[in-house]
């Protein structure tokens, strides 16, 4: 799965950045042309709902989809070959 | 001479201000007349903001914004909704830091925003950077009424900043001025 | 199907300001209803007038946008002559509590089978920052503009004392426990207000220091306490800081309610 | 069968309702309109219907329209000051077009005023006490047997025309006995479905849109702000708001005549009492006691919208008398629809025109 | 010395009720009237005045004439659902004979309809929103300086008439920023005083008893209901109720004539122009577009008591052009009063009529 | 002067039916106020509608008999524009509590200094007896003919939980201690409720097996319990008969307070 | 023929019922047209109650009692309010435990009260007794369709005690009756 | 002082009955022209605020007339050389 956040909905609150406890949002630089500024995904592949949602059949963690007021935040299926380079961080 | 001007921009950039301060300058400081109005609603909170100001010698009977011969455009989606349609005679004074798109009629581009930030310290003084371009754009009102208006708009301990971004605005334009 | 589902994507964004905490709210609200199985043919969402009470418009289930402060009203008259369907309000501060306050006290006092969920942003957002019954004394607001002076309502022991089944109180901070404290609302037969202290960055939280989304959710993030771990340190004699706020589960009780599905 | 009662006006209405289907009432007592309540209180339990008594009269037309979205034919009962407590959520009911009906037992006022005596002071404020521009519809019933037929009427053009309906009593005629006929069955129209595909507030010509009722998978949106043909708020279009506006005027007053219920009598008449409600009573006796003259009668039993092609059906009038228990408010409508003089003919206090009343006002006109 | 602001009409009604000497607002926030309050919430407690935001309308307007009461120039400002809710207790204000001073700035209804755009669609509401029959006086601004003059004038009619008084504006010229200039001071009439050994609700020949304000000794007892002259409850007595609301009536529509305050235009014309409020703004377009042809303007001031001898002062008149940012409301009173063509010229959505839609409307009638 | 002075002699007698409760709670607060030497003409006393509320018309001073239900907020009116005057209002259960329950609890909020004394019969004694939220459970009234099915308000606790400075509650039946309620009542700074249980023979006694007006006072005497005696019960882990109703003084504080003379 | 019956009393003496009854047997058992009204408002709880029928053959247009040629007075204060002006063609019947004074109009006399405590043994059926006695004077309605009215009225369990009521009354008047 | 009830206020409850303490009150038997049956006083010179009133200068006891909610019992001075007869009762 991959994690992504909807540009026509994100307002750029940073909300989920307050909330991901392996910090995969940062602060955006680019204002888009609605004038906002959406946060930058870093190495999203970290998230372990992108890694282990299929597996367990469930959302985990999901604290950025949940607090995003914008409903911003989802994760897409991936195109099937794309390979994955997952770097586990302790 | 009727003149109707149109702000826009997004929420939080003070299009309203200066729209205000415009009017003020006409009516209080220029001996015109004037008449200020603005869009409300929730959607003006995220999106677009726009504002008005009627100036005339004589007094304002209708008080409506029929066609604007000045705008003052000051993001992207501003543009869209309420500059695209400028007709040819009409004068546009553009941030040209937010906004992408240009008009079929007379503009001028200011770099307002990043003036604001970078020269000036202060991006929310943009909105009065592209005031100080729109009256030496247009000369809509008188540079004396427009100062006066600023000064006392604006916070206190704030007129100093303010009127360096007025005059900054004044000067973006008259040095394109050819 | 995810609370996800639930939305009328055709509606967003909403009209709420960046690092509003309705959006945040709603899917709690939405996950908990989602996971509880409920279906959306047999929910309706019911509200008053406020940003908050904009959040049914959202949602594409059937639903009630009604008059300022008479959501509780109107949703009595559906689950009393339906009780099959459910019945989930959503509310404001001022929607709740000052204008529909009388509406407030006898739904609870009926103990209506619904569940209510109220936006607690400590300010009147929607017509632009007005103080509104939970206002902190002493706060800043475009009709408190020395400081407001009035005294503060507690929405939660309003309910309790009134004759809630159910009460419960979280921020929109906390959105796992607010998850389950509106979980168990949904639950609990009779009514269950679910109060959520929320982020209003731009009426409130400008003019009081909270000018930053971040700040508000720092505020709610430290200045909450778990009330068993206050009524704890109440009985040791302990002290309490004078600005924390009790958040947990109130009441959980099993008074005779109306409009329960036979 | 039918059943014959000697029953009270207020009882009579009642009756109406539940013979027309109501099954759901929300009230809060209120004199003199309170025996509406206590009948409803009695006989909803027995039939699985829902009464249940609000914490005041906001809430009552609330719990009413919330049920009304369910299916349910939905119904309070109030008096003046409670009525005037409602003016706000009447509007979200007409906005929202929810069928409704609300009995008004009139008292007189202004404010708390008269409460145990009759009155017809609040005809204007049924038509106009909201904001904003609408149109409704009101019945006003001039015996207790009207009381029953009239309320049971009311559910019908309120479910067909999506509008609320209110049944303009009084105290006099609420509070009297007579015999009552109750039929077996009375026919009430039922609101028309929404098709399945079509979006909610789309309306045919007859500018009344299809119900969805809650609960049944439409997924709709209801909300008292402008709203679009989906029922999404759309409150900053102008042109949107001015149509669907005119739509809600237009579904009511473009079904005047299909409305109109009004009894003439004595049509070549120059002289012409219009009456509703209480004082038909009155005028009926005038003409009565007074065999040889040819005096007309135009009486309403549907006073909005006003049937003002009723007034043509008096081709020689020379006089509209209007005698009605407040300051002459249906006359303000009748006046501009006519050249012909009118003349109010007012009686405030609670006790009805004596026909000595109007023998004089028909003196003085002549 | 006057001082010259550029200001918004929400806020120059605001100081136009400090100019008149308002010591008491009591209100609940709604858009587009919030700047009345917030203004008044700023200013009051320098001025040792009280600004206290109630519960809700309901309580806002109690509130307001419980501070009357105590002798209190007082105040509130609302719209459209606001305003609905004020029904009821603005008819004990009536009935209590309260002087206080009630703003409308309206905005698009029914129900929620368009919070923040411009109408005028509670003018009759403001008339007969309240149950039963009674009087009151209104008055509609054109500009941010009569957004000003008109409170301040409001004040002044109220306290003089003790009844309640409306300032009834719209978003347009609510929210409009233009030139003000605010006088050194206003005149305001005070209300009389009731003269010790009279009772409290014996009215001199102008119908308007002295005032016995609160905390002075004099005992007085107030209530909605009908009351004899001591004030004490009479509700069953149907003549003194029918002599009470009667004087209630009479003394505000006798006095018609003093009240008036209108504007006339080219009094010889043929076609003539009826406005009042924001719509005035287009006529005066129109009027100036047009300087060759000779058309009439009626501008009202003061719309309730309607004074309909006004329409005298157009002799010549052949039609009647009424704008209103409603469906007609004012223009049905008009056409209660004259025989010649009342044509509206109705104008739904938030925007004011465009000069060309005028322009339209004059050639159609032609 | 005595209370007897305070009334209106050409009003008396009443309109309250035989045996009514009303007189006697009137007798009590004219007691207390003219006992606290309180001046006739500083003194205001304000009402909704109802049977209780018609009390202030028997009485001499400035009166303001309002609609019903707003009795608090027109007297939060008087009271924020002249501090100075001491503001009285009667009120019922109905008035207080059903139409007028927001401005209730705002006012209790609020904590605007003035004495709210309802009576509290259960039932709505002027429009002929219908229930009302402090109906008892299963009593039946002209609008609850199979019996009440609807909670009941605590008064009492609600003033406390909204903010109110000094709550007590009493019975026509305990005259001096009532008397001495209302006396600490206009004494405490900011709002003040005294709850006084009375009875409706005509409207409520008649249909519930307290025909005679000593039913309900013997029902009064023998099912109120002191607040201390019922804490220490429960403290004890002691039954209380579940028809016991507590009575004395729930809270008196010094919150701060809105309309106190300066 | 239209009779105007005028009932009146104090608050719990059961004129209202009375008056019920009486339109009910007119209306349902006589084939006639009947109109029942009554004075409300709190002053009807301590001091006098009143309440009035019309009976007619034909529909009755006007619904007010005008000049009642029948009075039923069962207490000094009723007889003041309502009673005292009574017109000489009326006839008036009087509970004489209760009333003191004597109308100008032809009138009977009927120990109601008293009949219904000592003889009847519940006081409370005294207006049944007067009913019986008004009855009985005018015939304004049938001895069967006023006992048929009766018995529906009254509640379940007490219809003996009502009937004998009522004939007391009948037969107290036609004893009197020479 | 002597106590009396005033006939044309009492409306007959009997609640001054039920709470002296002194059974001063018994129930009546006649009842007046408004249909009223007024308590009747049993030696009424018995009641200590009749004693001793004038003696402390403020009410005593003074239940019944605080319960009344009528208004209808009131003390009047006496008669300058109206004998008392007092049996004080223990
Ligand atoms: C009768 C009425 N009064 C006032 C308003 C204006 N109004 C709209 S929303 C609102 C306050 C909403 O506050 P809250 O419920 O806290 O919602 P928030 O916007 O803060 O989420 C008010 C006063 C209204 N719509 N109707
Ligand atoms: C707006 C409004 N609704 C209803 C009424 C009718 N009404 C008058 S008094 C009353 C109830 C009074 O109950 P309570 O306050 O308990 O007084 P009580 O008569 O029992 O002393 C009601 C519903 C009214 N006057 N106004
Ligand atoms: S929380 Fe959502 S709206 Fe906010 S920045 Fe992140 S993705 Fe965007
Ligand atoms: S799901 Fe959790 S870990 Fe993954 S991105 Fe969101 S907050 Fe971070
Ligand atoms: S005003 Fe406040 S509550 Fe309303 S949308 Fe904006 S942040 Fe949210
Ligand atoms: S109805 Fe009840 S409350 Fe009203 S006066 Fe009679 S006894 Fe008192
Ligand atoms: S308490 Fe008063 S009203 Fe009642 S019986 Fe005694 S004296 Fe009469
Ligand atoms: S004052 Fe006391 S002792 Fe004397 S009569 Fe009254 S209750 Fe009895
Ligand atoms: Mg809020
Ligand atoms: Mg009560």
């Amino acid at each position: 799965m991959k994690l992504a956040i909807d540009s026509s909905r994100c307002k750029g609150c940073n909300l989920c950045m307050l909330v991901c406890p392996y910090r995969i949002f940062k602060e955006g630089k680019e204002q888009n042309e609605r004038g906002i500024i959406l946060p930058e995904l870093d190495r999203p592949e970290r998230c372990p709902n992108c890694r282990l949602q299929k597996l367990y059949g469930r959302t985990l963690c999901g604290l950025c989809q949940m607090i995003c007021p914008d409903q911003a935040i989802r994760w897409d299926d991936e195109a099937k070959n794309e390979r994955q380079k997952v770097e586990v961080e302790f | 001479m009727r003149h109707e001007v149109r702000f826009s921009g997004f929420g939080g950039q003070g299009i309203i201000l200066a729209a205000v301060i415009l009017g003020r300058a006409a009516a209080l400081y220029d001996g015109k007349h004037a008449v200020q109005t603005q869009v409300y609603g929730p959607e003006a909170r995220g999106g677009a903001s726009m504002s008005a100001v009627i100036i005339d010698d004589e007094p304002i009977l209708y008080p409506e914004v029929t066609v604007p011969d000045i705008y003052v455009i000051m993001s992207q989606e501003g543009f869209e909704r309420y500059g695209a349609k400028a007709p040819a005679e009409a004068v546009m004074v553009i941030d040209s830091d937010m906004v992408e798109a240009r008009p079929a009629c007379r503009f001028v581009e200011v770099k307002a925003t990043s003036e604001a930030r970078i020269t000036l310290g202060k991006v929310i003084v943009a909105n009065i950077v592209m005031l100080g371009a729109v009256v030496a754009t247009t000369g809509v009102v008188s540079d004396a009424a427009i100062e006066k208006a600023v000064l006392d708009s604006v916070p206190k301990g704030t007129e100093k900043l303010n009127l360096a971004a007025l005059r900054k605005g004044m000067e973006l334009v008259r040095v394109k001025k050819p | 199907m995810s609370f996800r589902d639930w939305y009328r994507a055709d509606r967003l964004p909403t009209i709420y300001c960046a690092g509003c905490g309705n959006g945040t709210v709603i899917n709690c609200a939405l996950h908990a209803v989602d996971t509880l199985g409920w279906r959306w043919e047999d929910t309706i969402f019911v509200s008053g007038i406020g940003c908050s009470s904009r959040a049914p418009g959202y949602i594409r289930t059937d639903s009630l946008h009604t008059t300022h402060g008479r959501a509780l009203a109107f949703a009595t008259g559906i689950k009393l002559a339906r009780p099959e369907l459910h019945v989930v309000v959503f509310t404001g501060d001022g929607d709740l509590a000052a204008i529909g306050g009388n509406h407030f006290i006898h739904a609870c006092r009926r103990n209506v089978d619904m569940t209510v969920i109220c936006m607690n942003n400590w300010i009147y957002g929607m017509t632009g920052g007005q103080g509104s019954p939970t206002t902190p004394r002493g706060a800043i607001t475009t009709t408190t503009p020395y400081g407001s002076g009035e005294g503060v309502f507690d929405l939660s022991a309003l309910a309790v004392a009134a004759g809630a089944n159910h009460v419960a109180r979280w921020t929109s901070y906390h959105v796992k426990e607010l998850t389950n404290a509106i979980d168990a609302g949904l639950r609990t037969p009779g009514f269950s207000l679910i109060e959520v202290l929320t982020q209003c960055p731009t009426a409130y939280g400008r003019r009081n220091k909270l000018r930053e989304v971040s700040d508000t959710i720092e505020y709610l993030k430290t200045h909450a306490i778990l009330l068993q771990r206050y009524n704890r340190l109440v009985a040791e004699g302990k002290p309490v800081p004078e600005d924390m706020f009790t958040v947990g589960e109130f009441v959980r009780r099993n008074r005779p309610a109306m409009g329960v599905p036979p | 069968m039918s059943r014959v009662e000697f029953m009270q006006g207020n009882t009579a209405c009642a009756e109406g309702a539940l013979a027309a289907g109501c099954g759901f009432f929300a009230g809060y007592p209120i004199t003199p309109s309170t025996e509406v309540a206590e009948h409803m209180a009695a006989k909803l339990p027995k039939r699985k219907g829902v009464f249940v008594q609000m914490e005041d009269e906001i809430a009552s037309i609330a719990a009413v329209i919330g049920a009304s979205w369910t299916g349910a034919r939905a119904m309070t009962a109030t008096s003046g000051p409670g009525f005037s407590l409602m003016m706000e959520n009447l509007g979200y009911a007409v906005m929202t077009e929810t069928p409704c009906v609300v009995v008004n037992i009139q008292r007189g006022g202004p404010s708390t005023g008269q409460p145990t005596l009759g009155a017809q002071g609040d005809m204007l404020q049924c038509r106009f006490g909201s904001h904003g521009d609408y149109s409704i519809i009101a019945l006003s019933p001039s015996s207790v047997q009207e009381m029953f037929e009239l309320t049971a009427k009311a559910f019908s053009l309120s479910e067909r025309y999506r509008v609320p309906a209110f049944l303009m009593g009084d105290e006099i005629i609420g509070h009297m006995r007579e015999r009552l006929t109750i039929p077996d069955s009375v026919e009430v129209a039922a609101r028309r479905r929404l098709e399945p595909g079509t979006l909610p507030y789309t309306a045919g010509e007859d500018g009344i849109p299809g119900f969805p009722t809650f609960g049944q998978g439409y997924g709709v949106h209801v909300t008292g702000l402008t709203h679009d043909e989906r029922g999404y708020p759309a409150a900053t279009n102008p042109r949107l708001h001015e149509k669907l506006v005119m739509r809600l005027v237009h579904k009511v007053e473009s079904a005047r005549k299909e409305m109109a219920d009004y009894v003439v009598t004595n049509p070549g008449a120059e002289q012409v009492f219009i009456s509703y409600g209480a004082p038909a009573r009155s005028v009926f006796q005038l003409l009565h006691d007074r065999p040889g003259e040819e005096i007309g009668h135009l009486r309403l039993r549907v006073v909005w919208p006003f049937p003002e092609f009723a007034l043509g059906e008096f081709p020689d009038a020379k006089t509209f008398l209007v005698p009605e228990m407040n300051l002459g408010q249906v006359a303000r409508e009748i006046q501009r629809h006519t050249d012909v003089p009118v003349i109010p003919v007012p009686r405030l206090g609670g006790d009805l025109h004596p026909p000595a009343m109007l023998a004089k006002a028909l003196e003085a006109s002549r």
